[in-house]
């Protein structure tokens, strides 16, 4: 648990993005701190999952700026951001556990930590089976189940609730919440509402992009 | 290098759980090689003549058979995302990815290729000095191939385009990997079997570089 | 002696002949021998799951 | 639960019955093979033309005839699997494929063997020998198949399309001989015109592949019961991990 | 608009289900008449996606009975069913609308009635754009688009809501509402409340299933 | 019919918006025919006797590499359920298929194949019956491979799969192909073209059965 350091803020300045051509939003100005919790909303289309993959440096900035207040000189966003997309990054062949302990030596976290991981989303007595095997809601702990598992200020997430059943997004709650409580930021594109206290609200419908 | 192992061995056991591993490999080198002879008739002294030729080219067919999904896998179910995104340099994952390649297609055919030697009639005292030349060239496919394969990412039927990428680059393995073979197996006078050899080994090495490097720029440009 | 000798040298063409004799009852008793073995193995598993079964009823 | 009930009802009396007809499957395969190969050494003469290396003829005959049997085993067992959904069929088409693959590759070793002294070399590319190869293949694509699809019920579906439509091979096989050109032995025993090989070695060899024959079918008993027992092991392990 | 011969009804009897040797549910039996709309709930994993499947005929059926009760002789239940999974099953190439084009021609629907099916989710302006550039949300509308076009009586969805913002999840309202109105069924897997009058709900959590 | 054409329609479009349809086919057998000699030395005399083999190979390889797309890809995008679902039946839809194939990758190669074999020094009164041979044994390679394709949906590492189930199927084509194309090139005496020619029809009408219900049922199995 010390790969990450704490992360003073995010600053975002005038972020523009255009995606084959079409602006999807422009001038989009933020500041994130650490213990906020910024929530994503905006019809479809409105450049939520644009913006994240932005943020993650998974998709080309076309104007305005992308600040980590607190981090080193040699820090990248990728030591500082923990991203989770549309996909769920699991492979069907392997075991449940497999699945994760592969992502816990990937990233340099300690091979205890993936039964607590896995046992956060309650997937703990599915370790054995293969991915493949499991039903949509399942993957998608398994997934998010990374959250638990790797330690970085900054979470980047993408519709998580999709397809969680209400238990599964109570734990998805507690995990953010306990995550906000240690310092930790989130930004979450959603078109449900998470009952987390003290979030605010990003609105994309209204930020010039074309009206898609 | 903890993350390059897990890496390495993360494919393997993929690629052996799902599709037999080397076995696979190994079969589909022996079809084609017995396909051959169907169409070029079975003229056994023709067979042997173009023998060495014939095992570098069907090396090279079953590494790009399985080049395809090398990235494409990944980045249909998001994990390239986060194989990107992970403090591991990028080039050392690129060269994990290539070195289970080989380890899953270029090893089991170096392994095998005494049995289809045999089935070509070939010498067996050549096999030896076959054996190596393939284990020295072999690398060099997959690593050259991983450029390919991560510039292709995102594209439907990369298969195709993988094979138009990469088989050019694929033209000096072959050459020099042909000629060591025959001076080893038909043991041409005024032997160029240690020159080829050594250039084979000069590509190999010489991808040990571009691949990794080339590769994951590659891989940069796809993901965004 | 002399016979023996000769009945193993089988006109010259003895290793042919002996190879592929033996080859045959090797390979062969190794594929009986394999199924034998994995028949064992199965019936193992089924009587210690069944005796799993039985404690948890119990 | 109902579906137990399809599935082990015919399994436990085939389990039974094995149980029973083994031991004398065993004494038939060991008395057929034991007096066969008395017979291979000692009574049958050497050939005329090829001497003595005509004795491989007593493994590799008998070996190229059952790779061929255990493909018509796996194929009617597959159609029976496929039409009337008899819960023995699949397990008795995936359980003949290595048995048959086996005698496959023991007729082309053995093939091979023979080549050497007889065409001076050990392998040609010949109708016949290049098609027992392609039959080997076919053999190792079906295990390939079988091995590559997790869950049983489908993969034994799936390799039952596999096997019927791989049946159009068995006569390319046997006519191959007619589209190109051969080396290999034309038919001598099963001919219209009788066979014409001498009796003093077609009957040794009659005995040797009836030895082969009781042999297949003992080890595909046992492969069967094996193959049993594992789904067996596989449910039962499921519901415990479920429990 | 006339493939469809109306349906009097779908009938279950004792259905069960077995996925990989494990018992998902067992003696499920319901009765769904037209103008019903079923919603199927239970946590994940607790066999919705699997009973959708068993009633398009895309899964086997371990044990018990489904029957069309208003079917003709030779109507099998794809000729009266209209299957919407988890995946969208959209060509990226594909124009958005080259894409429903060729699922009108392929399920014999006249090609006029494209246009309006993708207004239905508002994607009319959208038509022209290749699918691959479309964003989540954009794309599960075009995968529902279908539902607009092609005539069948009864509808199985499998959390259709997913990715959804909430202009579009009322618009699925209503298309579910008239479908109902015109004498349709419907059976829907989701999380989330749709917000129908009359809905039955099935709770899958409780019918004998290895508690997974 | 008019789901048949839709299908063929869609297929066609899809290959050309993002392989470059049958371009992409020609330009690989272009790249295999041209590492051929850098594989068995330059010899010209060589390479014009197993010119009829070499093309035929070719021609199977490049079909083989584009199988194993054919069905995979509509299962993971979910459209495969719906094509199972339609109420057109499943064997018209396979065929359709099979026939998409053969128009990106076959009908390509054989109108290509006259350059082909000026490259390789075939004679040019030849050409006409090449490419007639093709035309007549390349649609049962895109039906063939349709059996294989459905049979390993659902499997990853599908590819070689798909080499191992179909190659020993293609042996047959693979025989009277290059028979009847060496028959019209080399001009052998007694010439047999004419019979392999009919056999070569014969296989092609056969898996104009085999194709279509063979893959339909190993697509019904396979979506369960
Ligand atoms: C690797 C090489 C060989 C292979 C793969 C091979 C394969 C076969 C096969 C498949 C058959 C069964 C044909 C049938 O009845 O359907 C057969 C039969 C036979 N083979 Fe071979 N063979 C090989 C080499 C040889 C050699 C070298 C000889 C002897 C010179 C030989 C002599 C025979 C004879 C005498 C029969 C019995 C023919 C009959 O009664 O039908 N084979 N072989
Ligand atoms: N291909 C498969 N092989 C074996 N078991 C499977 C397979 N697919 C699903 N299962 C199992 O079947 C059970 C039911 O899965 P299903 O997808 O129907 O659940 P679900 O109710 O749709 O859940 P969710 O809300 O997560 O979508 C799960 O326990 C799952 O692990
Ligand atoms: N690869 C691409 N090329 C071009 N345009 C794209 C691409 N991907 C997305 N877009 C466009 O960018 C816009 C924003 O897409 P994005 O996925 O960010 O929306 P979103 O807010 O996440 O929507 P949703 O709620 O549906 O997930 C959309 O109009 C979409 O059409
Ligand atoms: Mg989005
Ligand atoms: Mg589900």
């Amino acid at each position: 648990m010390t790969t990450s350091e704490p992360l003073t803020g995010l600053t975002v300045t005038k972020l523009c993005c255009v995606r084959g051509e079409r602006q999807v939003f422009r001038d989009l100005s933020f500041h994130v701190a650490p213990g906020d919790m910024l929530s994503l909303v905006g019809p479809n289309g409105s450049g939520k999952s644009s913006l994240l993959r932005q943020l993650a440096g998974l998709l080309e900035v076309t104007d305005g700026e992308i600040n980590l207040d607190g981090a080193g000189e040699d820090q990248t966003v990728a030591d500082v951001v923990l991203y989770a997309g549309h996909l769920d990054a699991v492979k069907a062949p392997l075991r449940v556990s497999e699945n994760l302990s592969f992502w816990a030596a990937f990233y340099g976290v300690s091979a205890t930590q993936v039964e607590p991981a896995l046992e956060a989303f309650s997937l703990g007595h599915l370790g054995h089976l293969p991915a493949g095997v499991l039903s949509a809601g399942q993957k998608r702990r398994l997934g998010l189940s990374r959250l638990a598992l790797i330690d970085r200020p900054l979470w980047l997430l993408d519709e998580p609730t999709v397809s969680l059943d209400t238990a599964s997004i109570a734990a998805l709650g507690d995990l953010m919440r306990s995550h906000l409580k240690t310092g930790g930021s989130i930004i979450a594109a959603t078109h449900v509402d998470l009952g987390l206290e003290g979030t605010r609200v990003l609105d994309l419908s209204s930020n010039g992009g074309a009206s898609l | 290098m903890n993350a390059f192992f897990a890496l390495v061995q993360r494919e393997v056991r993929l690629a052996t759980r799902v599709g037999g591993g080397g076995g696979m490999a190994v079969f589909f080198f022996l079809i084609v090689l017995s396909i051959v002879p169907f169409g070029i008739g079975p003229d056994l002294n023709l067979l042997t003549r173009i023998a060495p030729g014939m095992l570098w080219v069907a090396l090279l067919l079953s590494a790009l058979l399985t080049l395809d999904r090398l990235f494409q896998a990944d980045q249909e179910d998001g994990t390239l995302d986060l194989l990107v995104l992970a403090p591991q340099p990028l080039e050392l994952t690129v060269l994990a990815k290539a070195v289970s390649h080989w380890l899953t297609t270029g090893l089991p055919l170096v392994i095998a290729a005494p049995i289809l030697g045999l089935m070509l009639n070939l010498p067996l005292d050549g096999m030896l000095p076959l054996m190596g030349a393939m284990l020295i060239g072999s690398p060099a496919l997959s690593l050259l191939g991983a450029v390919g394969a991560a510039l292709s990412v995102g594209v439907r039927r990369g298969g195709l385009l993988i094979s138009l990428l990469v088989l050019p680059f694929y033209v000096p393995v072959l050459i020099f990997g042909v000629s060591a073979s025959r001076a080893a197996l038909v043991a041409v006078p005024g032997d160029l079997g240690g020159q080829s050899l050594a250039l084979l080994g000069a590509v190999s090495l010489a991808s040990l570089v571009v691949g990794p490097v080339g590769g994951a720029a590659a891989l940069r440009v796809a993901v965004k | 002696m002399d016979s023996w000798t000769e009945f193993f040298n089988m006109g010259g063409y003895g290793p042919y002949i002996w190879s592929s004799f033996l080859i045959a009852i090797a390979v062969m008793t190794g594929l009986a021998l394999q199924s034998w073995m994995d028949l064992k193995k199965q019936k193992r598993l089924v009587s210690e799951l069944e005796a799993r079964a039985e404690r948890k009823r119990s | 639960m109902a579906w137990s009930i399809h599935t082990y009802a015919n399994p436990t009396r085939f389990m039974n019955f094995s149980a029973i007809v083994l031991p004398y499957v065993w004494a038939l395969a060991g008395a057929g093979i034991g007096i066969g190969l008395y017979l291979s050494f000692f009574v049958a003469p050497p050939d005329y033309q090829q001497g003595d290396s005509v004795r491989i003829m007593f493994v590799h005959v008998p070996s190229a005839w059952l790779s061929q049997f255990g493909y018509g085993i796996m194929v009617v067992s597959s159609i029976v699997a496929l039409i009337f959904r008899h819960p023995l069929a699949d397990v008795a088409a995936k359980s003949a494929a290595p048995i048959g693959a086996v005698f496959t590759f023991l007729a082309l070793v053995a093939g091979g063997l023979w080549g050497k002294p007889m065409w001076g070399t050990y392998w040609v590319w010949d109708a016949r020998t290049t098609s027992t190869l392609v039959l080997l293949f076919i053999y190792l694509g079906y295990m390939a198949l079988w091995a590559m699809i997790e869950d049983p019920n489908r993969a034994a579906r799936v390799a039952a399309v596999l096997a019927i439509v791989g049946a159009v091979n068995l006569p390319i096989i046997r006519f191959s001989v007619d589209w190109w050109n051969t080396l290999h032995q034309p038919a001598s025993v099963f001919r219209l015109d009788g066979p014409t090989i001498h009796s003093s070695l077609l009957w040794p060899l009659f005995v040797v592949a009836l030895g082969f024959t009781f042999f297949f079918i003992g080890v595909l008993m046992v492969r069967m019961r094996a193959e049993i027992l594992r789904r067996k092991v596989r449910t039962l392990q499921m519901q415990q991990a479920a429990a």
